[in-house]
């Protein structure tokens, strides 16, 4: 007798953290207690031996982007500091369910970006190029190639927007995003970080351009170090200390299916089309569309973008046909105008900004949490994060990973 | 999906609606006499409050007009929509 | 064994339906559910549960149900569907599933479509309050539409055989629904699932159509429908769903909502078993149990968790010889797949079916989602809606009601209130019916588990988490009922917590020690029942999944064999092969037959802007990097479009048409956004400016006729028309005859050849073409398609906007300073220019690159590098390769580059690795054919 | 030789008489203008002899000295001028006359949309399927003309008639328009 679909998938430890009261005082406060937040804290403690830390959310903890994200993991990014610093990830990602002594189901399953027009061959093929020379693994696929890595792909040149190849990148993956939080949170906390959830930032304090404490909706903390990993909230929060950041707030919509007998064994992207789709461990479909246009806070966005996402997924996978939506939710990201992060210090002194991931947190938990907990220790940014400042929207020296929009002749 | 009511049109679909963001951030008098730091400010940074937000609107799919809307980014309740020129009116979220 | 009551219920008696369900024949009636039928045959075995493999049943009998999931195979393959909600029909074939469905591999033949609907008033649910509510919106005279999920209206009154004003309540509701079937303005939709409530009244709802119909669905009728309905107004009366108690053991099948086996007694005419155990914590289980007794159901027992059971249903009991024990619980159960035996206490009760009540959660789903307040009731021990919303009301067992004639006052309240909100207080009272129900559910006793084996106590049936699993959850250190319900997957399942949700947070709240009360629910999200992805994309899928646009000459395109290229959503002529050519001969052929003769192309899709005013010059001025103004009229001028961010996003001519008067055209891909870009400018920060903006992309048809022969055969189709150079300058236009119709004729070139771009309104385009052809026969014309225009282009350097360039590229970074006016006090983008970063002198700069072996072609998208041998990585890019062709002119390869200070760099040996070799080539300036411009003239 | 953008769709159009009659009205003239001060409405108006559209969402028509002429609020200050098939190049020349020194403009966009005419009581509920603007009589009477979306693409939809709508689409999207309503129906055509 076969056993049963979900009969693999590993248990939670026994422990994960405690709760403590907030202290009175903490040598680095992070304020979002997201993926980013945690990851950063592990690091301060293990790399750095700093752990009189507090991991301060407003909410439950990797309650924001972390649990609401399509946990794609990947490092083929077109500009050199975009590889930088993902491909980083990429390794630690590579080494972390070692690293944590947690089952983060990564999955190094591959991940195909679907070429539809010339020109995203042109882009593609550029990206493919870029990739290699900066050392992460990368091939253009034909048509034919995409059918063999997932079956399931309409590559048929009868279609509205036919498949005419995919980069393939096949360390790339996933993992299971509540057990990467959870992984890290447990360790971190192991190490005397304290996660400290319910509380929201609700101030900062300042003296002679410095950071001193955070005033919280459970008191002031004071804290020789303040470090923002806030995702969609950044902008509210940095306004608390008169910091203007270069952020729109955008809602991000998923969606899952129920179970299903496992039909794709990769992870497909199309961003001429709007769809991102994984297959998870317990077999449900899990797809991200294109991003509301509009600002908003509200965890919430417009059902006619889940539509047009479906349209399209059925062009790329008939099969998908009678899957069922199971639930839909949004996220809040943060979209800077080069479509890359901010990472770095600030005007403030003691106070260090990590934001503007858009839609590529997740996949960056571990290696900008290195990078952040470098960046705040030796108050200097790590190499990976250097090129990812602030400055760069004044001097012009942006990081474009929006591309070629469309090609227009 | 929200319904947006166009000044001109009326309540119509979101989808008919092209956003433009932030609202009354006007072009420089004079480019040329900013700094790169006034000129990136004006080019790249925006508001992105939490609450009531003054942010443009086209009705693309319609009549084509800009207009402005307060919208409370919380719970995207539009609160009010007013033509482009007419100051921001005062809201309740 | 035969399950099936001699009379009742509302299925036809008298038509066998025959089924197969895991390879076995049964058969059932119209009017049944998969789940009932295979109860009727006595199969209480549906499926296994996903991680333990444990027999699973039928739990409730409608979409709360969180057990019964089968695959659909015939009609049409489709996974996990609830047995409770699948209607019956001829040839059904089913099995159940061990909680993973399976995809069909073949595409599936049905369709699917959308509809929208506007309305005043909607009512979810066609149960007593929404009946009355809807009926009391109509009668106000609002647009109303109900909708409700079930094969017919009624909600509760489909399980109970009570009476309304002293006769079946099956008739009240026949009398209520035909009243407003027959009133205009009102919609009934039926097998509608309400399952998403968004902003500003936006509800979706998916209609169940032809599901029902099996093989003998009509063909070219939707199967399911997704109505859009935009209302002003929201009556919910979604009801309540009974929710169980967790024991030991408590998940064989067998094991059953009380309620449920009342509906399958009374819709269906099933019973459950033959021996039965009710356990209750309240007192609607007791009608279950004295229906069930009175249909030939021997009640072995009547357990109430309570201390003292209810008198007058004790009585009523009593006088049936049912057995009624108050203050104890089930502790465990037996059975080798479906439930035997029954634990209380130290008594042990053989039984083929145990039906248990632990209280009603009101389903306050779609409330939530409109972003309503929840709120704890402590003594219904369930969340209930806590707030007010303007536009939503809440009527029914919803609220956390459960007497039937206050659910039905609330509905009549609620749909006053609604109509009334809407503008509509014209309606006439409707009479509430009076009920004869003998038990209300409310004087219940709050109890989530009884203790015991905490690892054998299921929570969530489907997800196989158990009592065992939210303890370990607590301690582990989470405190949110979001934590817990990751950790166990509590609430993830099919049914999202529908029966287990409630119980989960009241388990958690009870080991940790805190009020309910303070505990925040888990959010509540769409869908509300899940939807076949098919069912949202509806028709927007194949052809119809994104228009074609084509032009007017489109037709002759494919008369003469073009392949085509997607530019948007145009489908241009890529290029015309001729028997046994492939892309390279056919565009080489295309090539020299221009550069020697003259070919033409349909130019059509290229964005066409008229722009009028007083003010249109300066305008202009404003939004190219060149000066506009000074352009006379007659003459044509190139132009480039910065973003203030001073990147260049788009190119394309301006010809002076008037003295207040330019056409401006755009690129294929940018027209709207172009036209967007314009009017945003001109509505939001100059609306002082005169100017008006009027798209005529698609009034005119663009024919560039190019080749050294293209005046001889402009000659030949224009005889009003001085063709010689002197009177027809280059950059300059005349409107004239081409063809007998009027026509604008541009001189202007994309390919350094002698050109015209003809302008004729679009619907003489197939005509003005087809006399081209005619007039250039003599001359061997070719019509040719977007890849020779690449070509002809990059042999003189003129780039692609998005292929050469990449929103980080400066008309400077082009070569293309002569277009950046010095004169002007400012346009958009140039600020930017004065930024540090553009003023590098290691920008990547558009060049031209030459294979050292003139057969080699690059690969577009080539990186550059500048060493003969590859270090390790990170190896440094210089560029890439933008645009690769081989050509006819050149005889020879080329490419155009983006190279970091590639203007310096004419003349150096730079390297492209091509998989694993590295490429020589030799850097160039952009412009590779006809340097001096010699071949402009003709 | 004239081709219009739906004239191979003529009897695709036809065969649809069933649920709804369906028929391009090819080449009509079509001037787009644009003005905002009252006068100059006023005066274009009293050159065509039929008023502009006071009203937002609305069209007017009437019989002048280019015969049917309609105008159709397209904006604020954006009217589309419509009349039988030949008269644009007039129609224009009067337009930019009566328009004088005012702010404003006069295009002719004559084969930038073509025109198709759905008559039949199904008709608003056919559109429905694709039209989120609410067509029923009481909130889209009789002299309606929205700017709006059909499923994928925009549409200016007058409605001329208890059961008549009258389409005006983008010539490039008019196959697109065709085909959907077309598809749209289908279901129509099996269930009648």
């Amino acid at each position: 007798m076969t056993s049963p679909p979900g009969a693999h998938l590993p248990e939670h430890p026994d422990f994960l953290w405690d709760n403590p009261e907030p202290k009175s005082s903490y040598d680095v406060v992070i304020v979002g207690g997201g993926g980013h937040g945690i990851a950063t804290a592990y690091y301060l403690a293990k790399v750095h031996g700093i752990t009189n830390v507090a991991v301060l959310e407003k909410g439950w903890l990797a309650g924001g982007n972390m649990a609401r994200n399509t946990t794609i993991i990947r490092s083929n990014y077109l500009w050199d500091e975009s590889s930088g610093i993902y491909e980083h990830s990429l390794k630690l990602w590579e080494g972390l369910e070692e690293d944590l002594g947690y089952p983060i189901l990564f999955d190094q399953r591959g991940v195909l970006n679907l070429a539809h027009s010339l020109q995203d061959v042109r882009d593609s093929v550029r990206r493919v190029n870029a990739n290699r020379l900066n050392g992460i693994d990368a091939e253009w696929v034909d048509p034919a190639g995409v059918k063999e890595i997932c079956p399931i792909v309409n590559t048929s040149p009868d279609v509205r927007y036919p498949v005419l190849g995919a980069t393939y990148q096949p360390r790339a993956g996933i993992a299971k995003h509540d057990y990467v939080a959870w992984g890290y949170a447990r360790a971190a906390h192991a190490m005397g970080v304290d996660l400290i959830q319910n509380c929201e930032v609700t101030g900062m304090e300042t003296s002679g351009g410095r950071i001193t404490a955070v005033e919280t909706s459970r008191g002031r903390i004071a804290a020789g170090k303040v470090a923002l990993c806030a995702a969609g909230h950044s902008s509210v929060l940095a306004e608390m200390v008169g910091l203007r950041l270069p952020l729109a707030s955008h809602p991000l919509q998923a969606l899952v299916s129920e179970l299903l007998e496992p039909v794709h064994p990769t992870v497909v992207m199309s961003n001429a089309v709007h769809v991102y789709v994984s297959q998870a461990h317990k077999g449900e479909l899990v797809m991200g569309a294109g991003i509301d246009s509009y600002n908003g806070y509200g965890q919430r966005g417009s059902f006619h973008i889940i539509e047009q996402q479906m349209s399209a997924a059925l062009e790329l996978f008939p099969v998908f046909a009678r899957a069922h939506l199971l639930r839909t939710w949004a996220g809040i990201v943060d979209v800077s105008p080069d479509a890359s992060p901010i990472v770095g210090l600030t005007p403030v002194g003691g106070l260090y900004l990590n934001c503007g991931w858009g839609t590529g947190g997740f996949k960056a938990t571990p290696g900008v949490g290195d990078c952040f907990a470098h960046t705040i220790a030796h108050d200097k940014p790590h190499p990976f994060n250097e090129p990812f400042t602030l400055e760069r929207f004044t001097t012009g020296a942006l990081v474009d990973e929006h591309g070629a929009a469309a090609v227009a002749h | 999906m929200q319904l947006i009511p166009c000044p001109w049109c009326g309540p119509r679909e979101e989808a008919e609606f092209h956003y433009g963001g932030q609202a009354h951030v006007a072009y420089p008098e004079d480019p040329s006499a900013l700094t790169d730091e006034e000129w990136a400010r004006y080019v790249f940074f925006r508001d992105n409050p939490s609450g009531p937000f003054a942010e443009r609107w086209s009705h693309n799919a319609g009549c084509r007009r800009w207009f402005n809307a307060v919208r409370d980014t919380r719970t995207h309740d539009l609160l009010a929509v007013y033509r482009v020129g007419e100051p921001m009116p005062e809201v309740t979220a | 064994m035969n399950l099936r009551t001699g009379t009742g219920g509302s299925i036809d008696r008298n038509t066998l339906l025959h089924f197969t369900f895991d390879g076995r024949a049964y058969t059932g009636h119209p009017g049944d559910t998969l789940a009932s039928a295979l109860l009727a045959n006595g199969v209480h075995e549906i499926g296994s549960s996903v991680k333990l493999g444990r027999p699973r049943g039928v739990v409730a009998a409608g979409s709360e149900d969180s057990t019964s999931l089968v695959q659909v195979e015939a009609p049409f393959s489709e996974p996990m569907l609830l047995a409770t909600t699948v209607e019956l029909h001829d040839g059904l074939r089913a099995r159940g599933l061990a909680g993973q469905g399976r995809l069909a591999a073949e595409p599936d033949p049905a369709r699917y479509d959308a509809k929208h609907e506007h309305c005043d008033v909607l009512v979810v649910g066609a149960g007593p309050a929404g009946l009355v509510a809807a009926l009391t919106a109509a009668r106000s005279g609002a647009r109303v539409v109900l909708v409700d999920e079930q094969n017919q209206a009624g909600g509760a009154l489909l399980g109970v055989d009570e009476y309304l004003d002293d006769r079946p309540s099956a008739e009240w509701v026949a009398d209520v629904v035909a009243e407003l079937k027959s009133t205009p303005g009102v919609l009934v939709l039926e097998r509608t699932t309400a399952f998403g409530m968004y902003q500003d009244g936006f509800v979706l709802a998916l209609q169940k159509r032809t599901d029902h119909l099996g093989f003998a669905a009509p063909a070219g009728v939707a199967r399911q429908r997704v109505w859009r309905i935009r209302t002003r107004q929201t009556v919910l009366a979604t009801g309540a769903h009974e929710r169980p108690v967790v024991f030991p053991d408590n998940d064989r099948p067998g094991i059953m909502l009380a309620s449920s086996a009342r509906t399958f007694l009374h819709r269906y005419g099933v019973l459950p078993g033959s021996r039965a155990v009710v356990f209750t914590t309240n007192d609607s289980a007791y009608c279950a149990a004295i229906d069930l007794a009175e249909s030939g159901v021997d009640i072995a027992l009547v357990v109430d968790a309570r201390p003292e059971a209810p008198a007058r249903l004790a009585a009523e009991c009593a006088a049936r010889g049912i057995e009624v024990r108050a203050g104890q619980v089930v502790t465990g159960t037996e059975g080798s797949g479906r439930v035997s035996a029954v634990h209380v206490g130290d008594t042990r009760i053989a039984c083929d079916a145990l039906l248990v009540s632990g209280g009603w959660n009101p389903v306050v789903s779609l409330f939530s989602q409109a972003r309503g307040k929840l709120r704890y009731d402590a003594e219904l021990g369930a969340f209930v809606p806590g707030g007010e919303l303007s536009t939503v009301r809440v009527a029914g067992s919803a609220t956390g009601e459960l007497d039937l004639t206050a659910c039905a006052c609330q509905g009549r309240d609620a749909g006053l209130l609604a109509a009334a909100a809407a503008g509509f207080t014209s309606g006439g009272q409707v009479p509430l019916p009076a009920s004869d129900s003998r038990c209300t559910a409310r004087s219940g006793l709050v109890l989530w588990r009884v203790p015991g084996d905490d690892d054998a106590s299921f929570v969530d049936l489907q997800r196989d988490s158990t009592v065992a699993d939210v303890l370990r959850a607590t301690g582990a250190g989470l405190r949110s009922l979001e934590h817990v319900k990751r950790y166990t997957t509590i609430g993830t399942a099919h049914d999202q917590g529908k029966t287990s949700g409630m119980i989960a947070a009241g388990i958690v709240a009870e080991a940790l020690g805190v009020e309910l009360a303070e505990q925040r629910p888990t959010t509540f999200r769409p869908p509300y029942t899940s939807v076949s992805f098919a069912a949202l994309a509806g028709r927007d899928r194949g052809d119809l999944h994104d228009p074609v646009r084509v032009t007017a000459i489109h037709p002759w395109h494919v008369a003469h064999g073009a392949l085509f290229e997607d530019v948007g959503q145009w489908k241009r002529p890529w290029y015309y092969p001729r028997a046994g050519e492939d892309l390279h001969t056919a565009v080489l052929r295309e090539c020299r037959a221009t550069r020697e003769s003259v070919g033409m192309m349909d130019g059509s899709t290229l964005g066409k802007i008229d722009v009028q005013g007083r003010d249109a010059g300066k305008f202009l001025d404003m939004l190219y990097t060149n000066m506009m103004s000074t352009l006379k009229v007659g003459r044509i001028r190139y132009g480039v479009m910065c973003g203030v961010d001073g990147m260049v996003i788009d190119d394309g001519t301006v010809i002076r048409v008037g003295e207040e008067r330019y056409l401006v055209t755009t690129t294929t891909g940018n027209a709207a956004k172009i036209l967007d870009w314009m009017e945003e400018w001109l509505q939001t920060e100059w609306p002082h400016l005169d100017v008006h903006c009027t798209s005529v992309t698609e009034h005119w048809a663009t024919i560039p006729l190019v080749g050294p022969r293209s005046r001889d055969v402009l000659a030949a189709v224009a005889p009003g028309l001085d063709v010689s150079n002197e009177a027809f300058e280059f950059m300059t236009w005349h409107d004239t005859e081409v063809a007998g119709v009027p026509a604008r004729v541009c001189r202007i070139s994309f390919s350094g050849e002698l050109a015209y771009e003809i302008n004729v309104t679009a619907w003489h385009g197939v005509a003005v073409w087809e006399a081209l052809m005619a007039a250039g026969e003599p001359y061997g014309i070719t019509p040719y398609g977007t890849e020779t225009m690449h070509v002809l282009r990059a042999e003189k350097g003129y780039p692609i906007i998005g292929q050469e360039t990449d929103a980080t590229v400066t008309p400077q970074d082009l070569g293309m300073s002569w277009a950046v006016s010095k004169k002007k006090p400012d346009f958009i983008g140039k600020r930017s220019f004065a930024r540090a970063e553009n003023n590098r002198t290691d920008r990547k700069q558009l060049v031209g690159l030459l294979p050292a072996d003139p057969g080699v072609l690059l690969p577009e998208g080539s990186q550059i590098v500048e060493t003969d041998r590859l270090p390790e990585p990170p190896v440094r890019m210089l560029g890439h390769v933008t645009s690769s062709y081989p050509s006819a002119a050149l005889g020879r390869t080329f490419a155009l580059a983006l190279v970091r200070s590639g203007h310096e760099r004419i003349g150096e040996t730079l390297y492209v690795p091509v998989e694993d070799s590295l490429v020589p080539v030799t850097v160039t300036e952009s412009v590779l054919y006809d340097k001096e411009g010699a071949r402009r003239d003709g | 030789m004239t081709v219009s953008p739906l004239h191979a769709w003529t009897d695709r159009l036809a065969a649809l008489a069933p649920v709804l009659g369906a028929a391009e009205v090819p080449f009509r003239s079509q001037l787009t203008v644009r003005v905002s001060d009252p006068d100059a409405i006023a005066a274009t108006g009293a050159t065509l002899g039929i008023g502009f559209p006071s009203a937002a969402c609305t069209f007017t028509s009437g019989t002048g000295r280019f015969g049917d002429v309609e105008v159709l609020w397209l904006g604020p200050d954006e009217f589309l001028v419509t009349a039988s098939p030949g008269l644009q190049v007039t129609i224009e020349e009067v337009l930019r006359g009566s328009l004088g020194t005012a702010r404003g403009s006069v295009v002719d966009t004559s084969a930038q949309r073509t025109t198709v005419v759905l008559q039949g009581p199904r008709s608003r509920e056919v559109l429905a399927h694709g039209c989120s603007v609410d067509l029923h009589p009481s909130a889209a009477p009789v002299g309606t003309c929205v700017q709006t979306l059909l499923a994928r693409t925009g549409i200016v939809l007058q409605v001329t008639g208890d059961d008549t709508v009258t389409i005006l689409v983008r010539s490039s999207f008019a196959e697109y328009f065709a085909a959907w309503l077309t598809d749209a129906c289908v279901e129509y055509l099996a269930v009648p």
